[in-house]
């Protein structure tokens, strides 16, 4: 990037932020910690079982010795280096090495193909990526084989399968940094130089929405964004100085820049990686951290679980843990509905928290946590519930990448199981006349990558657009209900938001994913997508025998499992809302076929086409349907399979429960 | 439900080999060390010398076997002639005015020298025929020792031990053996604990898997077969010494006997081959169940509710033991201390089934 | 009269190798089968002579039927430790069945005296005390009889051998599971094996329970069978028979020439030898199978 | 912690076996400890040992008990296992046992420190040390009948008055190979040179089921006399050996372990003419054996079954607690109650020519003489009992002392 444009950049930015402090960055919190803290672990690393520390001395060390090594590359202020790959500290030190040298990190998911991946390097002309290992380097060398010419330098952390053998352009990120550290030492003050190069109005990381609607658009987050945002949510009391933190989540998230760079920097956080992504949940059990971040679905995960293990376990285990959880359901439900327990009743949670709680958490890996988080989508009353029974003070956050998803979240003392929360201090919230939410902060981002269309869709007049429908509480809770953009009608005019109903299904242990179609039709109906493992473990129990997931999802008992679940959502909706029909589709949505995104959300658009025919079924009233299927190999070829699918009425189901 | 793992995690490869990286498993450890420190305190003087005295020694003893039987799994069926030759040695060598710490030594080595010559047959033989051999070897140390009136001491064929003291304290009073041979008893302990994760101990391992195998891979079979009859016969003999002076007082040459080497190795096999934990739990099983049996038995037929003989009645714990013992090869191979394990288990996976991570 | 001696020590001594040699049959017969060394072969002797006391000593039945229930009750007895005990460790280390046959030794031991009381029983079979005199040769009448009834059960465990059902139990005794292939069934011939077992137990409880009395001692048999089962080879019949002769005359000879000059008993120190060296030489026996061990 | 285990002390206090008692016996009882092996070695004995020792505790208790005082007994199996033995004997003296009474060599000898240390009496008859005769050195020990010395000295002693002398004759002694088969050897050895007799000893391998390579070499040595030194199983194979060999049973003196069930055992009158040491009257003539038939084993008291009573180590099991009762009687007339181990070994020091109504010989104990005197008498097999052929008697005493002295001075100086 030009020079002339940095300046100028520069220049909007501190008249957009005139309270940012220039040199208050990410970089000069590391310099501070290295300086007042430079014993302290700052990073943990599992490598081959055992935990590999750094110190905020090694981390700034590192960072240095990247960044002098990166510049020799002719990395420099504006440029975009993609960073691909699973948590590594080499890919973090890497990425903090490029925002010191005032370049702009640009982290993609580790599975995305090729082809989105090419398409966000043209559209951020990238010419050094960051890579975790062999697997991305060869997909890397795949895309520049496709045509992408401006690829230089492909800089690698795993020199396995790669060492001595490096491809044109590619370079160990050892070997970075040992040249980085030559450097160094000839220059006795380069360091202090890069240090204080970087500026809070420089961009800290380029982000990428999720593409839910449309291509993915760049969303670059400044040093003075991130850093308001992490001040704001100390501040409110949502993280502490020092907090055990585990990065699991993928880089390419928000969440983890904010976490583990943004407020493991502002805050010195102990940050902990996995050794891999299998190994995360025994990883996490070593380092018990004591914030955990995990999506409603990693929490619904982890409660099905437990089911799971209870479900198999010894006839006194299991009888305590029946008896003693929902005693504290019970008891959590009422504690938020504002009743207090009795003493009796706390004794006996106590001795609840010696026999199982304790020993479940303490299983899970959060015997230590103290402030257990979720954000991204509404999670299940009950997986909500059950994680706060246990003892564990489980709040929601709400956010978007726009704003550091630092925006609302449930206060510690007042929770209701409907509502997101209060916004942050700093943050000021409104509804706007349509019913959409709308924020306006310090940690709001100023604008899309190179798109100024959306950029002026989603902020007019300094608020930003969430897109979200939404109400305020009289006591300043925010209701989120859904996307705007998702309310739709059915023929007959009744309003709903289909991700609502969807969530409400997948509540259920059973149902991993549903689609519900009824946009300008008569009734509402299911796509189910069963998850294997609890249905699995159902049929096991049940003496259901199955040989793949397509036999498993058309048995006529697991149809009977399906519809009690939907015939209870019904049992909460509007009566005019009730799913009438469903179909247990033969396999799960899947992101290579582009049905739903990385992070799971549904692509409406995608499924309506792939199963149009299921869909009519679903309103023809017919009982069954040959469905071709069409398979992906992972080869990227595709072909077509002949499939049976049953279509279930659920209105009898409900008549008979009401009955 | 006792056990929290969560938070223990390791910087390095030694402290996840540390012998007790759980919390749980430190506290029993450090609870039962300190109730034995506490033992003459706590026990009545009958208990402490008729059961806790015993009990350790034999541990001791199980201990120095399994390391020959389980962890370098080579067979021994005359392991109580090699404690006979330390708890000889070290009478004579004391009587002959050697202090008592250097007659340990003493013990030990010749032991061990002689324990080696048992060795010998396993540089040939395995399994069956290396019971055999050690058993005909049994045969042979016995009597000789029975044979040799300067061995066994004369005519009555006791040899009461002199008078010694121990690191300046005399072994006189009951606390002052049963610290001995505490003290002997956690050394092994320790010992075989660390042999067992040492390279020392991987070599045998290997060796016991199989020889042939071991020698491929650069652990010449030869050397360490003698090696782990050195070491264990050399612990033995200590342990016979320390047998003969903390417990016995005296020895003859029934208190060594081809039975007592038959128990050693139920205690190894009964508390499960290799394990230091089995090792606790068989010599207490194989020791102490006999007399508590005998005791109960007598308890109960006071009561004359039922009527049998006196013969039967004390045949009874015989039998008992006979088909504990066959109950606990056929049911829990892998013996108590495996029992012990799943307990362990049964806890530390509280409140699922198996391991969830 | 030196060389008298000499004979007179090696007649007897072979005489009583094979009266060892009665006790060592049924070790070799369950080892043929199963892999199993059976030490508590010993305690099945002692059982056999109480269940021969019990029937001629206790009952009054004549001594022939007494010895045929004996006979019937041990073959069963055979069985049915095979079948409760030994056939749950297939696959377990020689250890633990060394160990548990231990175990059940001490579990007979105690039956059998805790039972029936633990003075010693006379097992009177009928046979004259006085030695048969040959020259100035005296040779022991029971243990020529006993002698003589040793070989001949040798005898007819090798013509059993060759009946339809002892070839099966070459077959097994060669290998598993080709036998298993032809549709031999296994773990009838093992248990078929145990019982004969049961039945030289009861001839050697016989003949020992009639030299020495009836009592626990006579499990003490089983160190010198054991050496006659190592010197013959685990394995083989013929062994037992040749060895028992060897392991019975230098158990005779050697002591007769050594005991004078060390004033001891020597014999138990010749059987160890024998073991001892045995082992260190040819671990298989005269007649055993050498295994190859394969990693 | 303490508490409880106190607790289930109490609870073994309680095992106590009460012998039983109905008569005027209602003083605190006194506590006999009868740690014996029931079940491994000496099997062949203890059982009609302890019956014999039972049934006469019981006829005591019957009859008013020791000036009123009821005897206890404590029995239980040590297995011939020195750390049951141990064991058993710790926990009989916290019970508040007096005396006890091992019944094995192995476990008397471990327990040797113990009884002298705690004062407790200690009664090794018949088996044991027999330097313990020595009473200055083991005050608290009693062999309290005939040693092994005594009984060799005794049988050469007969061998010279009543079976042609010794001199010239050439004796075998056939021995188990073990410390007590070759205890005799140096008394002998030394009679032999003052005697001037031939002794040769051939040992074999124990437990003696098997001799026979042993008596071909004895035969060869063609002795006058055999004594045969042996306990159980190896007892009557070594008679059959030697009359099978050609030794007439009249020549063959055996060691006090051989009993009517050994003479069955043998078989047919094969065993006729057979002397063994006896230290004790065999039969049931003697009057405390009628008693016993009268008081305890009539009404079915009988601690064993009726057929064992008056057999030789019955009658042993009754001589040596006759004794023991005697000394407690003593013990608490010169004394007074409660009675303690060191009370009762005075109480044993004061036996003055005791011989519980001819079943056994005078006994006197002294301070210094923990023997008693070495009396005994030889008896021999007539085909249905043993038939005393002499008088009580004890001979060569001053060999017998020179082994005492000389193997006590070797315990004092091993302490």
């Amino acid at each position: 990037m030009l020079p002339e444009k940095i300046h100028q950049n520069l220049e909007s930015s501190r008249a957009m932020h005139p309270g940012w402090q220039d040199q208050d960055h990410l970089i000069r919190q590391l310099v501070n910690n290295a300086r007042d803290h430079g014993d302290q672990v700052a990073l943990r690393e599992r490598d081959r079982g055992i935990w590999q520390e750094y110190t905020w001395q090694d981390y700034l060390e590192r960072v240095m010795a990247l960044a002098a090594g990166l510049e020799t590359l002719g990395i420099g202020p504006g440029d975009r280096v993609l960073v691909v790959g699973d948590n590594r500290p080499a890919l973090y030190f890497g990425m903090l090495a490029a925002v010191t040298l005032r370049a702009v990190p640009s982290p993609a998911y580790p599975d995305t193909n090729p082809q989105e991946i090419q398409s966000q390097m043209e559209a951020e002309s990238i010419r050094c990526a960051l890579v975790e290992d062999q697997e991305q380097v060869d997909k890397l060398l795949g895309i520049r084989a496709a045509g992408y010419g401006h690829l230089d330098h492909i800089l690698f952390d795993d020199p396995r399968g790669l060492k001595d053998k490096e491809p044109r352009g590619a370079l160990a990120l050892e070997d970075l940094l040992a040249r980085g550290r030559a450097r160094l030492e000839r220059e006795p003050n380069l360091a202090r130089d890069l240090q204080s190069r970087p500026s809070v109005h420089d961009t800290a990381v380029l982000l990428h929405s999720s593409g839910t609607t449309g291509a993915p658009k760049g969303i670059p987050l400044k040093h003075g964004h991130i850093l308001s945002g992490v001040r704001n949510a100390s501040q409110a009391g949502y993280f502490r100085e020092g907090e055990v933190h585990m990065a699991y989540l993928p880089m390419a998230w928000v969440g983890d820049f904010i976490f583990t760079i943004g407020a493991a920097l502002v805050l010195r956080f102990c940050v902990n990686i996995p050794e891999r992504q299998e190994t995360a949940l025994h990883d996490l059990r070593e380092i018990a951290p004591t914030l955990y971040f995990g999506s409603p679905r990693a929490w619904s995960n982890m409660l099905t679980r437990i089911q799971v293990g209870i479900s198999e376990s010894t006839g006194l285990k299991r009888r305590l843990y029946h008896h003693f959880m929902p005693f504290a359901v019970e008891l959590e439900r009422r504690r938020l509905e504002g009743r207090a327990p009795t003493a009796v009743e706390r004794v006996w949670r106590a001795v609840g928290e010696v026999l199982i709680f304790g020993p479940l958490k303490d299983q899970l890996g959060l015997a230590r946590v103290e402030r257990p988080y979720t954000a991204g989508e509404a999670m299940g009353e009950d997986v909500f519930l059950f994680f706060r029974a246990l003892g564990l003070n489980l709040r929601q956050f709400y956010g978007q990448t726009e704003n550091c998803a630092l925006c609302v979240a449930q206060p510690p003392d007042s929770i209701s199981l409907h509502t997101a929360g209060r916004p942050f201090p700093g943050v000021e919230l409104k509804i706007s006349d349509d019913g959409e939410i709308l924020v306006r902060s310090d940690n709001i981002f100023d604008g899309y990558f190179n798109n100024p269309e959306a950029t002026a869709e989603t902020l007019q007049d300094g608020w930003m657009h969430t897109g979200d429908a939404g109400y305020l509480e009289e006591d300043g809770q925010l209701v989120v209900l859904g996307r705007v953009s998702e309310v739709v009608y059915t023929r007959g005019g009744e309003r709903f938001i289909p991700t609502y109903v969807e969530n409400r299904l997948k509540f259920s242990h059973y149902i991993k994913d549903a689609c519900i179609l009824g946009k300008d039709r008569d009734y509402l109906a299911a796509l189910i997508v069963i998850d294997i493992d609890a249905v699995g473990h159902w049929a096991e129990e049940n003496g259901v025998a199955y040989t793949s997931f397509a036999d498993l999802s058309q048995k006529p008992q697991v149809y009977e499992l399906v519809r009690k679940e939907v015939a209870h959502v019904n049992g909460v909706l509007p009566e005019a809302l009730a799913i009438q029909r469903f179909v247990n589709l033969h396999k799960e949505f899947d992101p290579d076929d582009g049905e739903v995104t990385r992070t799971r959300k549904l692509r409406r658009k995608v499924i309506d086409a792939h199963y149009a025919p299921i869909i009519e079924s679903l309103y023809d009233g017919r009982g069954a349907i040959e469905f071709e299927a069409r398979i992906s190999y992972e080869t990227g070829e595709s072909g077509t399979l002949k499939r049976h699918l049953a279509v279930a009425d659920v209105t009898g189901a409900r008549l008979a429960e009401e009955v | 439900m006792f056990y929290r793992l969560s938070g223990i995690h390791h910087t390095r490869y030694e402290s996840a080999r540390a012998l007790w990286p759980v919390t749980a498993d430190r506290r029993i450890v450090q609870g039962l060390l300190l109730l034995a420190v506490a033992a003459p305190f706590l026990l009545s003087d009958l208990y402490l010398t008729s059961y806790m005295l015993p009990w350790l020694i034999w541990t001791a003893a199980a201990l120095s076997l399994t390391l020959l039987m389980g962890v370098a799994g080579q067979l021994h069926f005359g392991f109580a002639a090699v404690m006979a030759i330390g708890a000889y040695t070290s009478i004579h060598l004391t009587r002959a005015g050697v202090p008592f710490e250097l007659a340990l030594l003493g013990a030990g080595l010749m032991a061990a020298l002689i324990g080696c010559l048992f060795g010998a047959a396993a540089l040939r033989v395995k399994g069956l025929y290396l019971v055999m051999a050690t058993l005909a070897m049994q045969y042979l140390v016995e009597w000789t020792i029975i044979n040799v009136p300067a061995i066994s001491g004369g005519a009555q064929a006791t040899l009461s031990t002199p008078d010694v003291t121990f690191l300046f304290i005399p072994l006189q009073s009951d606390g002052a053996l049963y610290y001995t041979a505490l003290l002997w008893t956690v050394v092994v302990t320790l010992l075989i604990m660390n042999i067992k994760r040492s390279s020392f101990g991987r070599a045998l391992v290997a060796v016991r898997d199989k020889d042939f195998a071991a020698s491929v891979i650069g652990v010449n079979p030869l050397k360490y077969k003698l090696l782990a009859f050195f070491a264990s016969s050399f612990l033995g003999g200590v342990t016979g010494a320390v047998l003969a002076f903390c417990y016995y007082q005296a020895v003859t040459p029934e208190q060594f006997g081809f039975n007592v080497s038959i128990q050693l190795v139920a205690m190894v096999l009964v508390g499960g081959l290799g394990s230091v934990i089995g090792a606790y739990l068989g010599a207490g099983f194989v020791l102490l169940l006999p007399i508590v049996l005998t005791n109960l038995l007598a308890f109960v037929a006071q009561f004359d509710l039922i009527p049998i003989s006196f013969n039967l009645l004390s045949h009874i714990p015989l039998m008992v033991y006979g088909a504990l013992i066959i109950g606990v090869i056929l049911f829990e191979p892998l013996g108590l201390a495996k029992i012990y394990d799943n307990i362990r288990k049964y806890f530390l996976v509280w409140p699922f089934r198996h391991t969830q991570s | 009269m030196d060389f008298q001696f000499l004979i007179e020590l090696t007649i007897n001594g072979a005489l009583t190798g094979l009266m060892y040699s009665l006790v060592a049959l049924g070790i070799v017969l369950i080892y043929k089968s199963s892999g199993v060394p059976n030490l508590a072969q010993g305690a099945m002797v002692m059982i056999a002579a109480y269940l021969v006391w019990i029937f001629a000593g206790l009952l009054g039945t004549p001594i022939l039927v007494a010895l045929f229930m004996a006979l019937v009750g041990m073959f069963l007895f055979g069985m049915l430790t095979e079948r409760f005990l030994l056939r749950k460790m297939v696959g377990q280390p020689i250890i633990m069945v060394v160990m548990l046959t231990l175990g059940l030794e001490s579990l007979l031991r105690g039956i059998g005296p805790g039972l029936l009381g633990a003075a010693p029983k006379s097992l009177d079979l009928g046979l004259d005390m006085m030695p048969i005199i040959i020259g100035d040769v005296f040779i022991n009448r029971e243990y020529l009889v006993g002698g003589l009834i040793g070989a001949a059960m040798v005898g007819l465990s090798l013509l059993f051998f060759r009946t339809r059902l002892g070839t099966k139990l070459r077959a097994v005794s060669d290998n598993h599971i080709s036998s298993w292939s032809v549709g031999i069934s296994v773990e009838r011939a093992v248990a078929i094996s145990w019982g004969l077992a049961g039945i030289s137990a009861v001839a050697a409880g016989a003949m020992w329970g009639s030299v020495q009395g009836v009592d626990w001692t006579l499990t003490a048999l089983l160190f010198p069978a054991v050496a006659v089962v190592i010197l013959g080879g685990l394995d083989s019949i013929y062994g037992v028979l040749i060895a028992g002769l060897i392991v019975g005359i230098l158990g005779s000879v050697i002591p007769g020439y050594v005991d004078p000059l060390v004033g001891g008993g020597t014999r138990d120190v010749v059987t160890s030898l024998i073991i001892l060296l045995t082992i260190m030489f040819r671990p298989h026996g005269i007649f055993g199978r050498e295994d190859i061990e394969r990693v | 912690m303490k508490t409880l285990l106190k607790g289930l002390a109490g609870v073994a206090g309680a095992m106590a076996l009460a012998v039983g008692g109905t008569a005027s016996a209602d003083k605190e009882p006194i506590k006999f400890a009868l740690l014996q092996d029931f079940t491994a070695v000496y099997t062949f004995v203890s059982s009609e040992y302890n019956q014999g020792q039972q049934d006469y505790l019981r006829l005591i208790n019957e009859t008013g008990g020791v000036e009123g005082h009821p005897i206890e007994t404590i029995i239980r199996d040590t297995a011939n296992e020195p750390q049951r033995g141990l064991e058993a004997y710790n926990r009989a003296r916290r019970e508040g046992a007096v005396l006890v009474d091992f019944f094995s060599t192995p476990v008397s000898r471990a327990a040797v420190n113990r009884v002298l240390r705690d004062e407790v009496v200690m009664i090794t008859a018949l088996h044991g040390r027999g330097d313990a005769s020595h009473g200055e050195t083991f005050p608290f020990v009693f062999p309290m009948m005939a040693t092994y010395w005594s009984q060799a000295t005794l049988l050469a002693d007969y061998i010279d008055r009543h079976q042609g002398g010794l001199a010239n004759k050439r004796i075998a002694l056939v021995h188990i190979d073990s410390p007590f088969g070759r205890e005799p050897l140096p008394v002998l050895q030394e009679l032999a040179q003052q005697k001037g007799f031939q002794l040769r000893s051939f040992g074999y391998p124990s437990p003696g089921t098997e001799q026979s390579a042993t008596w071909s070499d004895v035969r060869r040595y063609r002795p006058d006399h055999v004594i045969i030194w042996g306990a159980g199983g190896g007892q009557q194979v070594s008679v059959r050996e030697a009359i099978r060999n050609g030794i007439r049973p009249q020549n063959i003196l055996s060691v006090v372990w051989l009993s009517e069930t050994d003479a069955r055992n043998v078989g047919g009158n094969h065993m006729n003419g057979v002397k063994r040491f006896e230290a004790v009257a065999s039969g049931r003539e003697p009057a405390v054996i009628q008693d016993i038939l009268t008081h305890v084993v009539e009404p079915g008291l009988g601690a064993g079954p009726a057929a064992n009573v008056g057999s030789s180590y019955y009658n042993i099991g009754v001589a040596t607690m006759a004794v023991a009762v005697e000394a407690a009687r003593l013990a608490i007339r010169e004394f007074g109650a409660p009675l303690t181990g060191d009370t009762l070994r005075r109480g044993f020091e004061m036996i003055e020519g005791f011989d519980a109504r001819g079943l056994m010989p005078p006994v006197t104990l002294t301070a210094t003489d923990h023997q008693g005197g070495g009396y005994g008498r030889v008896s021999q097999w007539n085909g249905q009992t043993w038939e005393p052929l002499t008088d009580w008697s004890n001979a060569f005493q001053e060999i017998v002392w020179h082994e005492i002295e000389k193997d006590a001075q070797g315990f004092r100086d091993g302490r």
